[in-house]
């Protein structure tokens, strides 16, 4: 605790929901950051939660920017600053649909060309701000208001995709480990070039869990291994901590899916069909830790 | 000098009292904190600060304080109004 | 220095002379000789600037924008898909204030795929709120793409502007230009509302309806005050450079019963059309309209009016005619030509002055009048 | 107003050609633009360009449809293109050919352009350069200068042998 500074660049108070994990987790990139820093925010949970006209709780610059373009916007700021000389951290917060969806492209242009800038993608696994349209990032079996059976398909696998770009620095992190996501986001910025976050955002009124158990929640994706943390620099893999215990001994999927509404009723084989994906996932990034790819 | 695009700056409060959303509000036992920090660590709206005090007119009532804290020294209890 | 250049290596000439401190561009046929000769420039250090290969035309106006309010001046160009494709971000490229410069070289829109000029490209973002200036020749590509650096960012306009100019018939043809060294007539990039960490803002939050329609009439009265920033600038350049334009150029107008009203090189070669008619005895005259965006107030009163419109609104009518028709209450003569690069020589121009029928529409080539 | 049109294969130069004799009869101090026709065709497929030369500025943008002279780069196209329409009576033709080719009405000049190219060994990626020896023909013809022939392959060209081809042309040239 002692290394993280006092400072809150997130005033009090912002509009997220109550319980919102995104919030918590924009608290502690700011911190990483410090003042000189400009967020590029696309449509998400986050142009709502920055606050209203004419007053914000955000005490860095904020260019918000239509959902498509927060990279590309992104790369234009981080340019213009280079140019002129600054160092200025230029950070893209933005959620799943901006990310995995209508993003993608402009990401992948920002990480092909090179940008230096940090791209964080907060994921709630649907389209919060609109109240929970299945994304690219919903994952098999949840209920959104758009895949109210379910969804048929697998989450997007965002970091293969962002890891195929080789950045030189990309990690995983979650909500639930603010203080992992701090050093995460503080080597990250140490590092020049497109750099890539992805954090796990737990979202009480879109899995439809009690607003308290948020933390818990994202505690429980990692130790049963749904949620794996780590870090690739310049391609080399490390487990962060948390995820190296759990992807050991996994807890059992059934503890992550019973608390959250989204996964009721799922049917048997949907989530037989989720425990596999889960062990594959941790076969390979097990494989890829002992050196065996 | 007019304005010519909509330009926030940052102040407190810039969604109000937002502790007016809350149907439960925290109480903490200070006998049973031990001051480990975690409430304030995973408040999402940093309204706990360093002498671990909750600022209710901000504090949404979420609860994750109390969830989270190792010694449940942190009760939900129901805002009478 | 006075040499030969096409339309579009005239705009990487200008370009280069007005020093933007980043640029980032996707190609497209016609523009792409403008992209090409500037990633030229830049690599070769004659243009100290940065040069962002986007991956696409929205993600072009997205870096444009995050360019341009971090602090540089910034330049793009696109043409016809291009541009609709960014369409969104031009939006609100115009609603961030942003002085970004944007050439467009006209082109027509598919399907069938037709690369040629064509003026619905720039119409289909009229309300976007850009200023819009349609160029004749190489040489006025090169001036009203200096001077549109200028405009937008006065502090009275800030507002982005686009230069158009016809794909192929002036991006690639060969013309004198004489390039200059604009001096202090571009002063250092500044813009009021960059971005600044030591000044933290939130910019385009959450506006809500009893705020966001404040915006709105600000960049309206922007843009009427835009006539008077144009005129003032195209008088200094005129005192500098000896090269004088305005909202239209206006050919043997002075006496003319009857006017044609074009944009482009359409309305250079209405020029030509004009001293045919002439020499038959026809009082005719040329009226090329420039600006777009502000729209101009056009003397037209008393006279007959011809409006060629290189353009169409599906289910009304063209473009420009309507236009002229709705501010000075005339009722041309409209004839829709030039679509798609469709052959129009200042014979045919003439023509549709010798047969004019006002108050009505003709398509050339469909040979129906409606 | 001198109107030059200009047949030709996509890759072989005529685009290059036209930009070339406008900026010559530019440094000849006439007012002159080069103007080529875009399809939507590729390498090797027939290609046309347009030069207009005229004492005042010139406010024409639509093709040549009635050339004072046609130029033919590869004559091969004259089985497809009737690469004489709209010729004026009185107009002429520049062909690329060692030989006269019957069929041309009025005067109809030729020379061997693709042969001085591959004798100053004027090739890129396989094609011989004609777009610079073409120029010495026309300042033969009289249409530009040779001074100002010479100045426009400079601009335009770093490799004196451009210009070397150009004086063999205007050697060469035969009506």
């Amino acid at each position: 605790m002692s290394t993280i500074p006092k400072e809150e660049y997130l005033y009090k108070c912002t509009s997220a929901c109550a319980g919102c994990s995104s919030s918590l987790c924009l608290r502690y990139v700011l911190k990483a950051a410090g003042p000189d820093t400009v967020l590029v925010v696309p449509a998400c949970c986050t142009s709502v939660i920055q606050g209203i006209y004419p007053g914000t709780a955000m005490s860095v610059p904020v260019y918000n920017i239509a959902f498509a373009a927060a990279a590309a916007c992104a790369s234009g700021l981080s340019n213009a600053l280079r140019a002129r000389g600054k160092d200025t951290n230029v950070i893209v917060y933005a959620g799943d649909g901006g990310t995995v969806d209508i993003g993608i492209q402009a990401l992948s242009g920002a990480f092909e060309r090179g940008t230096d800038f940090l791209y964080i993608c907060y994921d709630n696994e649907a389209y919060g701000n609109t109240g929970m349209q299945r994304s690219g990032a919903t994952p098999l079996g949840a209920r959104t208001t758009t895949t109210p059976g379910g969804k048929p398909t697998a989450k997007k696998d965002l970091d293969r995709i962002v890891e195929a770009h080789n950045p030189p620095y990309m990690a995983t992190a979650c909500s639930a480990y603010p203080l992992d996501l701090y050093k995460k986001v503080k080597k990250a910025l140490s590092i020049p070039g497109p750099k890539f976050i992805h954090i796990l955002a737990p979202c009480p009124p879109g899995w439809r869990y009690p607003t308290e158990k948020t933390i818990e929640m994202g505690k429980l994706a990692v130790k049963t291994g749904t949620w794996i943390l780590y870090e690739r620099e310049y391609g080399k893999l490390s487990i962060s901590g948390p995820s190296k215990a759990a992807m050991k001994k996994p807890a059992p999927l059934e503890e992550y899916i019973k608390g959250q509404g989204r996964f009721k009723n799922l049917k048997p084989e949907i989530l037989d069909l989720m425990r596999q994906q889960v062990e594959q996932n941790i076969q390979r990034f097990a494989r890829e830790e002992e050196g065996q790819c | 000098m007019r304005e010519r695009l909509a330009l926030s700056r940052p102040k407190e409060a810039s969604s109000g009292k937002t502790g007016s959303w809350r149907t439960f509000r925290p109480v903490v036992d200070k006998e049973t904190c031990n001051a480990c920090g975690l409430c304030a660590q995973y408040c999402p709206d940093g309204v706990i600060d360093e002498e671990l005090e909750i600022d209710l007119d901000y504090c949404k009532g979420c609860g994750i304080c109390s969830n989270e804290c190792p010694k449940g020294a942190i009760k939900m209890v129901r805002e009478e109004r | 220095m006075l040499t030969i250049a096409t339309g579009n290596k005239a705009i990487a000439d200008a370009v280069k002379a007005a020093k933007p401190g980043v640029i980032a561009a996707y190609p497209i046929t016609p523009q792409t000789e403008i992209v090409e000769q500037i990633a030229e420039y830049v690599t070769s250090g004659e243009l100290e600037s940065r040069y962002i290969p986007v991956e696409s035309e929205h993600s072009a106006m997205a870096a444009c924008i995050g360019a341009s309010a971090g602090g540089v001046r910034t330049f793009t160009a696109t043409s016809s898909h291009g541009l609709l494709y960014m369409h969104e971000m031009i939006h609100w490229a115009a609603g961030a204030r942003l002085p970004i410069v944007m050439v467009n070289v006209n082109r027509a829109l598919g399907p069938g795929w037709n690369t040629w000029a064509e003026h619905t490209d720039a119409f289909s973002q009229r309300d976007t709120g850009w200023l819009q200036v349609f160029v004749g020749t190489v040489q006025e590509a090169y001036d009203a793409t200096l001077m549109a650096f200028r405009i937008a960012e006065d502090e009275r306009v800030l507002l982005p502007v686009m230069v158009n100019l016809d794909g192929f018939s002036l991006s690639h043809i060969t013309q004198s230009l004489e390039t200059v060294d604009p001096g202090d007539f571009i002063p250092p990039y500044h813009l009021p509302h960059a971005i600044d960490p030591e000044n933290p803002c939130v910019y385009g939050p959450m506006t809500g309806p009893d705020e966001y329609y404040k915006f709105r009439w600000d960049i309206e009265r922007s843009m009427r005050d835009a006539r008077g920033v144009i005129e003032e600038v195209e008088r200094e350049f005129a005192e500098r450079f000896g090269r004088s334009y305005g909202p239209t150029e206006d050919y043997r107008c002075e006496d003319a019963d009857v006017v044609v009203v074009a944009m482009g090189t359409l309305g250079k070669e209405a020029e030509v059309a004009v001293d045919r008619l002439r020499d038959e005895g026809i009082k005719a005259g040329s009226m090329r309209l420039r600006w777009f965006r502000p729209f101009p107030d056009l003397d037209l009163a008393g006279r007959e009016v011809v409006v060629i419109d290189r353009d169409y609104s599906f289910g009304f009518g063209g473009v420009v005619a309507h236009s002229i028709k709705s501010k000075t209450g005339v009722e041309p003569y409209n004839v829709i030509a030039g679509l798609g690069g469709q052959e129009v020589t200042y014979n045919d121009i003439a023509d549709f002055v010798r047969n004019r029928r006002p108050g009505e529409e003709m398509w050339f080539g469909v040979s129906e009048h409606v | 107003m001198y109107e030059i049109r200009i047949h030709s294969r996509g890759g072989q130069g005529g685009v290059t050609a036209a930009k070339l004799i406008a900026l010559a009869a530019f440094r000849d101090g006439k007012h002159a633009t080069a103007c080529p026709f875009y399809g939507a065709e590729r390498r090797g497929a027939p290609v046309v360009s347009f030069v207009r030369i005229d004492d005042e500025p010139i406010k024409i943008y639509s093709q040549i449809h009635e050339p004072d002279l046609v130029i033919v780069l590869d004559t091969s196209i004259m089985d497809v293109v009737d690469v004489l329409q709209g010729l004026k009576p009185n107009g002429e033709v520049l062909l690329n050919s060692p030989h006269p080719i019957a069929g041309c009405n009025g005067t109809c000049h030729h020379v061997d352009l693709t042969g001085i190219a591959l004798a100053e060994n004027l090739v890129v990626a396989g094609s011989p350069i004609l777009n610079t020896p073409v120029l010495g023909a026309l300042a033969k013809m009289g249409i530009v200068t040779l001074p100002s022939a010479r100045t426009a392959i400079r601009e335009m060209f770093s490799d004196e042998r451009n210009v070397k081809a150009a004086e063999a042309a205007y050697e060469e040239l035969k009506a």
